[in-house]
């Protein structure tokens, strides 16, 4: 079975590059074939780099906290461009301020995200969800 | 544009350029910002505040803030001046502000009415214009000075500086290098040339304003020769368009002993350096983050984080502190954990500020091993710049002899791995083109082989990541699970 | 009784006394609580767990904790163990229990059962009696300590040792001085010998139990020197009966260059003395206390003072750290509060942990500064006590050549005034009696007198108040306002 | 006029000491005639010593946390041994754990005492009370 590809960035004008590189390090060693937008990376740039790599997922990151006004439209947007079933996860500090993290989840979830992780979550978890959700999505 | 002093008619020429780019810009006049200055009471100048604190070997504290709208952040930095004993205040801008989109910026402030709460990283100087800028700076008792992260900041500069703000943070390479991805070097140094000019065109006017480097870069694995190359090139190109307070930062490497030997280092070169460039008549002064990398989620842990900061601040004889709180890991600290922060430094800082920290000669190593490696790269940089620090610095980081760990930049070569050694030293693992000499490098490979020894692992990659997760998962050296 | 090893005819004949003097003792079998101690796996053993962190240079957590009833106690641990990452548990026993005085405790328990909190400030041991303490020693994971402040502690230790306790605090003159009034000294002293001579009995049947000397004392401002000789001597008295593991403490100063030179110090007089004494066959282990004496009320400070004392504790290279809690101005922490101390420790000591703190020139002249002071003191005590250490310390304190500052009992002198010199060294101000010699009282006068001129004030007593104040305050000296 | 006697102590088994040495210096320097008893001091000694000095005060410390246990009951005895008017003062870490003031105030002031202080009280603004609280008594 070939890699499966899979889109990377940090959404915004987000710069905090790190955990990005680390990401790119961490789903390239678990077996996805990942193009790595890096930092500052708008919602067209996303959808145009998935539909070119035929990605199964779009990883977005926002640390810097307006993830909320970055990250609201992609959904609809993809769904625009014909990718209704691409997987949208979205991570980080994607709040202004320190937020219980089920109310971010609510709130990302509502924007159409199909799964939001907080900057504690556990890598290694992610990429099994990603290649189940996957996997679910192919049957 | 040269290296030199911005002309007079140059730096007008751009003025009106760019006073307009946005309505709160338009016919803004420097005559009337200067005569505004003339007004705020010397109490009140972040540059006198510096040089005193220095002259009385005090450490002063300042935290980050900032909010959408006015009145919540005047509300802020009271609360920070008052509850939280803050000395020196901040205005954080936020990120839309930062790369010039003051539409984005505007639409955060509508949603934040609504949301009636700041959905803004920071507040947005140049959308409040002015006459908001000088709300804020009219409501506080203390010093204060605009924090930010701008390539291009010289609207930013325009409208605070004439608002009462008397510290400007940043720099042309400090605020490009890890803040964006595609500004390319040479367009940021001139804009902040600019800047410079601006601020030495206030002093020339009698107003001293203070200027900032920013020096903790990517804020992770850092070392220190790194900053301090940064720091004291920013440092010349802002001496050079008249610029009289400098203030160099440096960020938390976590070992005690290389922190106060890097802050002791960035001093001595500076000087040095800044001499070698013919200048004499300047205020320099030092500044040192608390940890600026990852931090633990738990709070108690963010606190011993926060306390050990304030403590090598004061160690290091540092004349500021920039404090962090314990809700760092998380997001945008409230009002009050922003305070908490600020306490827990003062209590740790006032604990030490009697207490001297010898320097023995082992720690002295440290410090010329330090010297050493920032001389090598100013050395290929004049080489690079024939004998000009300007065109030198970005050509050298064309060529990766410049070179910042994990930096966004495009511009940045991207090769330098750091790495913690075995007590907890950040040293370069793959040295990249930095221009570092073999003896310095088998100094810093035999450092780091003691590391591996002690683990029982080769020197690798899977040491990096460690390092970059270690604090936050509650150590120094990512120590092998 | 003479300062030799108690008889085991004298033990057991004291043991039937004391036996009886609570229900809980009635009975209570020897051979029982060995064969006990014998089922206790070795990672549950203080004593192993003390020599192993000293091997391994590191450094372990230990909170305080106790309330009144059985099953809050329990949880209580188990929090600590759990939330707190403690390596260590303590038992602090209520001060009814401490006084003896079981009847009092008894009359807690119940109200606390009626208040449905614990209105004792520590778990009354003995009222809950052998299979109480069983249940709380079974129910944890990790080593754990009776920890108290107890002139006649031979009930206690008798229950508590049986109950699968592994370290047991205190001593004949750290547990009578700062604890009591009007308990002589050379009754405590015996009552101790007692306990002593029990441990020195599980050891003889190979059950390894620590013995740890209450260091800080009055926790107040207390010179190095004034707790090195009590810790010293207790050290040598327990050894004298038998007991092996000894855990020297010492409260910190607030001077990070004094408190690691105390730590180096009193490492190496303890084993001076005790092979002076004839001692060769003992494990000895040290314990930092992180500040003792008035905490700030605010939480955020408090946790800059628990931050640095855990930084201190690890460049002083200490065996382990016992840890604050930021409620301690106000009262007897929350699990959570007392969670959050070491979690806060835990952050500082392992990013500590690894830097190496090399001991310069200027530092060497205070460890022997601090052991010139201690063999002073030492030698004046053997000459009281024609060269018996039990006679003689028992003499000193009577005639104030031995003195501990703002000590509660009447058999201390009371004359000794300590003082912060300006770079918060605790220094001699007054010596009452001591037994310093010129030369040394010479020296502090002249590091007194250095903070005077600073502060453009003479030598005084309020300056001793204001050293009082000064960390609650938020500062080390204690600066004129 | 002559020196006005206050008996000071820490009651109960509590060996804090550090405060009271304190407390003894302040109100000495305040001008008040001191009897200070220390620490370890039963309520029973309290008394004896305010009837010996003709004391207008007895200022109780408790800082060891058993003040609930140790302070009830004090101005029942007062009465009992004829001193219905003297004023009962207590101050320091009063019960157990970090607790509102508010609530350990209620507590003392219902068992009887006039004045209740927490660990941070301003001693100035103590022996202002102090006297103005004995002046009003002596009208
Ligand atoms: C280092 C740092 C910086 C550096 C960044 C350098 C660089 N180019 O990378 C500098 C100093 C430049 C910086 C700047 C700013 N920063 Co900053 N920064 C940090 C800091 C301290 C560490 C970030 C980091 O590198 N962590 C280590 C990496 C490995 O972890 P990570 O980034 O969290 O990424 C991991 C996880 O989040 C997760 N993850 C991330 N994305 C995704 C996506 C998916 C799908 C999944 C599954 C997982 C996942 O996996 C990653 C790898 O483990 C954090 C606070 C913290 N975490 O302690 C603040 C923080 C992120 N910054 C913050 C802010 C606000 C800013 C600024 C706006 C300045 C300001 N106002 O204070 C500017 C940003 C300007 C801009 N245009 O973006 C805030 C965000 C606030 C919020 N969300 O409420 C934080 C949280 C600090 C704070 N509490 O205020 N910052
Ligand atoms: C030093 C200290 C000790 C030393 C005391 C040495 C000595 N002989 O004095 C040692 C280590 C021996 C010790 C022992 C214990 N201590 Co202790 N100790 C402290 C500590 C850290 C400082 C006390 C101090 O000296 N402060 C400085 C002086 C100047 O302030 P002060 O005592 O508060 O007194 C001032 C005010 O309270 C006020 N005040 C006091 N009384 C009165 C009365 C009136 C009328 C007025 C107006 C004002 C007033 O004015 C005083 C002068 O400014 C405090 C915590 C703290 N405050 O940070 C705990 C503390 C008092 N101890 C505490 C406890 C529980 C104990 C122990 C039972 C051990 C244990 N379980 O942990 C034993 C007591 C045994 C016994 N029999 O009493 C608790 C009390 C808990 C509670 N109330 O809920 C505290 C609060 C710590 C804590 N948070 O757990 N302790």
């Amino acid at each position: 079975m070939s890699a499966t590809n899979i889109v990377l960035g940090v959404i915004g004008f987000d710069c905090h590059s790190v955990g990005n590189k680390i990401l790119e390090a961490w789903f390239t060693e678990s077996g996805f074939k990942v193009t790595n937008l890096g930092v500052m990376v708008s919602q067209e740039e996303f959808i145009a780099a998935a539909i070119e790599t035929d990605a199964k997922a779009i990883l977005v990151s926002s640390l810097y906290g307006h993830g909320e006004i970055d990250c609201a439209g992609l959904r609809e947007k993809c769904i625009e461009k014909g990718l209704e079933d691409i997987l949208l996860y979205v991570g980080g500090n994607l709040v202004v301020g320190k937020t219980p993290f089920p109310q971010v989840e609510e709130k990302f979830l509502k924007m159409g995200y199909d799964r939001v992780f907080g900057p504690d979550c556990s890598l290694e978890k992610v990429s099994e969800m990603l290649k189940a959700d996957i996997a679910a999505k192919a049957k | 544009m040269s290296s030199s002093k911005l002309s007079i008619e140059k730096f007008n020429e751009i003025r009106r350029e760019i006073l307009q780019t946005w309505p709160t810009g338009h016919g803004l006049s420097l005559e009337e910002g200067i005569a505004y200055q003339k007004t705020i009471p010397e109490a009140k100048n972040f540059a006198v505040a510096m040089r005193k604190a220095s002259q009385a070997g005090k450490t002063l504290l300042q935290p980050r803030a900032g909010v959408a709208l006015i009145q919540d952040h005047i509300k802020l930095l009271q609360y920070l001046e008052n509850e939280g004993e803050a000395d020196l205040l901040p205005t954080t801008i936020d990120a839309y502000t930062r790369q010039n989109r003051y539409q984005e910026a505007a639409l955060g402030i509508e949603k934040s009415l609504q949301a009636r709460t700041s959905l803004l990283n920071g507040f947005p100087a140049v959308n409040h214009g002015l006459a908001g800028c000088r709300q804020v700076t009219e409501s506080v008792k203390s010093p204060i000075q605009v924090r930010h992260g701008t390539p291009d900041a010289r609207l930013l500069a325009e409208i605070t500086l004439a608002g009462g703000f008397t510290s400007y943070e940043g720099g042309g390479i400090s605020y490009n290098i890890p803040y964006t991805k595609k500004v390319p070097l040479q367009k940021s140094i001139d804009d902040w040339k600019y800047v410079d000019r601006l601020v030495g065109i206030y002093e020339e006017h009698g107003i001293h304003i203070n200027r900032e480097p920013f020096g903790p870069l990517t804020g992770t694995l850092v070392p220190p020769f790194v900053s301090h190359v940064v720091a004291i090139i920013e440092g010349i190109l802002a001496l050079r368009q008249g610029v009289k307070s400098i203030t160099l930062g440096y960020g938390q490497g976590g070992n005690l002993f290389q922190d106060v030997a890097a802050l002791i280092s960035l001093k001595n070169l500076a000087h040095e350096f800044f001499a070698r460039e013919g200048f004499k008549d300047y205020e320099l002064t030092t500044v040192f983050h608390q940890w600026m990398g990852g931090f633990p989620e738990d709070e108690a842990k963010a606190f011993g984080v926060i306390s050990w900061g304030a403590a090598v601040a004061v160690l290091a004889g540092a004349d500021k502190v920039i404090v962090k709180s314990p809700h760092e890991a998380m997001g945008i600290p409230t009002k009050e954990a922003n305070a908490q922060g600020l306490r827990c430094t003062r209590q740790a800082v006032s604990m030490l500020r009697d207490q001297k920290f010898p320097i023995g000669s082992e720690h002295r190593v440290e410090i010329e091993q330090i010297e050493k490696e920032v001389r090598s790269i100013m050395e290929a940089v004049y080489r690079l710049g024939n004998g000009d620090i300007e065109a030198g610095i970005v050509a050298a980081f064309e060529a990766g002899v410049m070179d910042v760990p994990f930096a966004p930049s495009v511009y940045n070569h991207g090769k330098i791995l750091p790495m913690r050694d075995n007590n907890g030293f950040i040293r370069v693992f793959n040295k990249g083109n930095l221009a570092l000499s073999d003896d310095i490098m088998a100094y810093h490979r035999e450092k780091l082989e003691e590391r591996a020894k002690a683990e029982g692992r080769n020197v690798c990659f899977q040491m990096v990541t460690d390092d970059i997760y270690a604090i936050s998962k509650g150590a120094l050296v990512g120590r092998p699970r």
